[in-house]
């Protein structure tokens, strides 16, 4: 299968929909028009493509991008609306929360709210803790939205189309870590469900479930590991709402261990809920504690040197893998 | 300015709406004051019925409305079901919204009212996104968003009239400024005393009307909705007004004037513009009696459906969460 | 000792705090001057006695308000401010995640934010879920934050009192429905530690953590349960962050069994954190599932049968007991 | 209006400030272009340097100020050590912030200089505090916060405003219109073409000012720090100038007409002063150039004193995260 950058497979998933229906728009700062002059981006190339009616440059007001998003979605539109980092998404936390998540609800079933918010995110590029931070467990928290969180371009490109025709708001995190990483990607609107977790490599003694980029470092933990007759088997949620229960019990069930890793911090992450699941679902297949590869508990630092101590690594996981064998 | 006057029928018509809603919320009063006749809390409109009659007045069917928490005007004179609204605001199963809204977030799509919000300030970005959507859509639909005096302090509203503005969209703001935030008076809360001032601030038009004169109410929203409607951009609207009964019904207002509160009780629009269309030879005061009791027979037929509705099952209050709900949530 | 009601409780600590030190003041919607003449609702009366200096009624402006209570704070004065119910702190969340949270930090240190955040919560009074929707488990995940959520007016007033000095930002969540509930409540500047859980009831069977309202649904079902010879360890956590880790793992070590309550929806939610930190750490000890008794997976709904459906309940709490004995 | 003119050593003072700024943004910029000798993404405020020297001119030592993303020229002028300052924009342990912040958020407390936020419109609420403070204590202090023309879309930016006019807080708002926010132009992202014109949405004083002519901007500045202190409330001045080099060092400004570039290149701030002040006599060409020899030297030991410091620690990442850091947190 032809390699795309993970930045080009969001393109493609964006130009699909977008020819494929009249109804689907983007809006965002900077989505048409952009300081990032470089192919690889997901929006590059939309506007010349598709035109100002239907890429629309927003002010830098998060507020409004997401009331967008709430309104014209309720009006039989498929808006895609970026928020640029996760952190600024706090800005638009009372539209997706208590609008977009809830208006279905409050109207009795009546109205629907079909939107797309794209959200940039991951650390590595030292910009510090109000453009780093992951927040997927705030969104993960509120019953009426879906999250999504994709670690390749093939994902993230069917999850996305998937997410943009989905008929629930959709939270769609993308690492700018990714945008440069390529992989392989299929042609055409080639869907992935929600809900439907892959199992990157499977193993008998070690259950690691992670999300976005921190599934390479569990899986060049497996890789190391291998070698010394340890077995992980590791599992990419692809999303986080709907979650794959299945998946993730079935395999616990079989290796009776689970270590969690995600980017975000530690304390009230995903991680907790993931564990939380197993300690009441699987807790009779359990034989070890379960461990959790984590952000450390602060914020992102700058410093390169302290944004790498804090994210998860290979080392981490086999730390926990270890710890718990 | 030469004020057209809108033609009789319409006139009878928006005092005839007044005088439903005033009586459907005095009956909510009633039954607020009552324990355990109604949940929740009441927020009612008394006094600002202008507003909603004469802004609804200047609509057409295909016009998007978007309201707050202080509603039932605006619902109501827009031609939502007092029947199921009634049952909503009592939480019942034949409710509008099935139960699961209140009086606080009434949604009516079957009349375009699309949302609404108690979170202060909400309204105007949402609304931005149904005009922009009629825009999209080529429509000649307009979307109106009713948004307080309070709300006019909320960043979102500053956002939404910004954007609005640069894109043209079709969307009336209309802000009723009612004198009063929660305790909060005019003047605590806002750095201005008219807010249709700020439309300059946006480069859209900003007029100020007497809130409490259906005509006028009715006379500028028309002239606004066509300039909106004509792809000439958003506007904005302050309706002067007064809230003449508190915030809500556990607000006995004892932080008011009460020489203030008596001289608006004095302007309150539905004894004025009674008056004034009796003066006017537009109706008798047969016709204004015959009105009350038509209305008084649809609010006791609404609560009389309501109060035979049944409770929503507990379980329901499962549903509606996801349209597609994961299979791990329910 | 003396009964308050908690919003007398909340009333006096208020008081306490700014006749022992001119650097307090409170803002929001209405301390001053409230629609609610009521002389239980915590800040009744402290505009006559304390002044307009000190007692600020704000504009409808959650950003406002949050952004006040940072810049004042940095300025050496410790703000307490309102924010009228928990779901509109979404409004106030980039102030208190991007900036009180995080601005220690990127300082370096020299500069600190000791500003207290009094929110109202809960559920119960048929406002619908754009009022009550508790969001503890956001505040509790953002590193930097501090989290309060108390149970009783004496603690409602110990615990504001220290959170007011503590020279980090702290959330106070304050549960409506116990304004009206009275207690013992000390006299004079007495203060509760953060971090102290406090057990409520003593047992060896099941440890019930819970925090806020829900604790006495716990002690409902521990009597209900004692009459049939189970015994329930029912803690009180007092405050999320900093949780008090030994007294719950102590207790989960004792018992073997945890049962987390909150309010709050399950998914991602606080009890999430408890039963993750129980699996991870008192692994060995533990001879059951976990059990999370929770607010259910939605908006919390209107309709009083719907509404009380949706809140832990005493009931819930013994089915869950019932189902790990 | 006439204009003061400041006194001669001010202006050469103001001169000399906007080369040093420049040199060490210049330095900056070559720095980012070589590979990893900077850490992130570098934002310059170059061709906005006469707005920091202006602004900050008018200001007393004890007058606090908050910054934004493109903070240099603001902490310069007010006097932030540049060595310390350029050892944080490297993320050494000898930063003004231990490394932490970087480039994006720098706080130099030692100098007034509170609160940086790269939260675009951030900083106007916090700047409210600082102003509320400030009142509270009854100092003759003042808080001044630098935003962008972008910023002035946030709606934190409106509720700070409405805010502190309310409470006539000692608080000017400067916006520092660069006729850009990231690649969209004024036109795209603001409804009106002259932001100073909000003021009047709040009642307070708003100014246009060139913001290339540091004594126009010194003058006016002065001028509305003094309303400010004198207790007359917010004032809102907009100092209209240019991104001379794209939104950060990676902005090759590919969506930037070449002319507009060209003309404001033309209109830059240090070479038309320099003139200036060299016609007026008040500078000689030498002066200038010892101005330039004096920063290249000040801003060689900036960077030789980051590049000789130590990272810190990795483990320092959990320090600071709270004051009193909560066991279970660690
Ligand atoms: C974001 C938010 N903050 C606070 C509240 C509480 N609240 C409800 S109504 C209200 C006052 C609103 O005043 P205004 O906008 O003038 O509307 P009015 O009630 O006068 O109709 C407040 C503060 C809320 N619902 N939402
Ligand atoms: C809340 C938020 N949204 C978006 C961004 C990304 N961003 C950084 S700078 C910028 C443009 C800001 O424009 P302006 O306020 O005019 O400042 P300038 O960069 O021109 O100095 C944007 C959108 C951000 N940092 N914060
Ligand atoms: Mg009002
Ligand atoms: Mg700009």
């Amino acid at each position: 299968m032809r390699e795309l950058h993970t930045g080009q497979a969001i393109q493609e998933a964006l130009a699909i929909a977008m020819d494929q229906d009249e109804r689907v728009f983007l809006a965002g700062e900077g989505v048409g028009t952009s300081i990032h002059d470089n192919p690889l981006m997901p929006t590059y190339g939309l506007l010349d493509r598709f035109g100002k009616k239907r890429v629309k440059d927003t002010p830098v007001s998060e507020a409004a991008i997401a009331g967008l998003a709430v309104g014209a979605s309720n009006m039989g539109l498929l808006p895609v609306v970026e928020i640029m980092f996760f952190p600024f998404i706090t800005l638009a936390s009372d539209m997706l929360v208590n609008h977009a998540a809830k208006l279905h609800y409050l109207s009795g079933g009546k109205s629907t709210f079909p939107l797309t918010v794209r959200v940039k995110a991951g650390l590595g590029f030292q910009a510090g803790c109000q453009h780093s931070h992951n927040l997927e467990a705030w969104m993960a928290h509120v019953p009426g939205l879906k999250i999504v969180f994709p670690s390749n371009p093939a994902d993230a490109k069917g999850l996305l189309l998937t997410s943009i025709f989905d008929p629930d708001p959709v939270i769609v995190v993308e690492e700018m870590g990714l945008y440069w990483a390529s992989g392989p990607t299929p042609e055409g609107d080639v869907r992935v469900p929600l809900g439907s977790a892959n199992v990157l490599k499977p193993g008998g003694d070690v259950t690691v479930v992670a999300y976005g980029t921190p599934v390479y470092a569990a899986l060049q933990a497996a890789g190391a590991l291998e070698e010394e007759g340890i077995s992980l088997e590791v599992i990419d949620l692809r999303s986080l709402v709907p979650l794959d229960k299945e998946t993730v019990l079935e395999s616990v069930r079989r290796t009776g261990r689970l270590i969690t890793v995600h980017d975000a911090n530690r304390f009230c992450g995903f991680g907790a809920e993931l564990a939380a699941m197993v300690a009441e679902e699987a807790f009779h297949s359990l034989k070890a504690p379960v461990r959790r590869v984590a952000g450390l508990e602060a914020p992102v630092p700058m410093a390169p040197v302290q944004e790498s101590f804090y994210k998860p690594s290979a080392e981490k996981v086999m730390e926990a893998v270890r710890s718990i064998l | 300015m030469i004020t057209r006057k809108p033609k009789g029928n319409v006139r009878r018509a928006m005092l005839s709406d007044m005088i439903f809603i005033r009586a459907f919320e005095d009956r909510l009063a009633e039954l607020a004051a009552q324990k355990d006749a109604l949940p929740g809390m009441q927020i009612l409109a008394t006094g600002q019925e202008a507003v909603a009659v004469g802004v609804i007045g200047s609509l057409n069917p295909d016009d998007v409305i978007i309201s707050n928490h202080r509603s039932h005007g605006h619902l109501l004179a827009r031609g939502a079901d007092p029947n199921t609204l009634m049952a909503e605001i009592m939480g019942r199963a034949t409710g509008v919204n099935r139960g699961k809204s209140g009086t606080l977030h009434l949604i009516v799509p079957e009349v375009n009212a699309l949302m609404t919000s108690t979170v202060v300030g909400a309204g105007p970005p949402m609304a931005l996104g149904a005009a922009f959507a009629q825009q999209y859509k080529e429509e000649e639909a307009i979307t109106v968003v009713f948004f307080g005096d309070g709300a006019a302090a909320e960043g979102s509203v500053h956002e939404a009239m910004n954007l609005a503005a640069i894109w043209k969209l079709p969307l009336l703001f209309v802000c009723e400024n009612n004198c009063w935030a929660g305790a909060q008076s005019l003047a605590e809360h806002c750095a201005i005393g008219v807010i249709a001032s700020r439309g300059s601030a946006y480069n859209m038009p900003g007029e100020l009307v007497d809130g409490n004169n259906p005509d006028e109410v009715l006379e500028t929203a028309t002239r606004l909705a066509a300039h909106c409607r004509a792809g000439r951009g958003p506007a904005l609207m302050e309706a002067f007004t007064y809230r003449l009964r508190g915030h809500g019904e556990h607000d006995h207002q004892h932080y008011v004037d009460p020489e203030e509160l008596a001289l608006w009780k004095g302007k309150d629009p539905l004894t004025t513009y009674g008056t004034k269309l009796t003066e006017e030879g537009l109706v008798t005061l047969q016709d204004i009696q015959s009105m009350e009791m038509e209305a008084a027979r649809r609010v006791e037929e609404a609560v009389a459906f309501g109060q035979s509705s049944p409770f929503p099952k507990p379980e329901e209050a499962l549903e509606h969460v996801w349209v597609n709900s994961p299979r791990d949530r329910q």
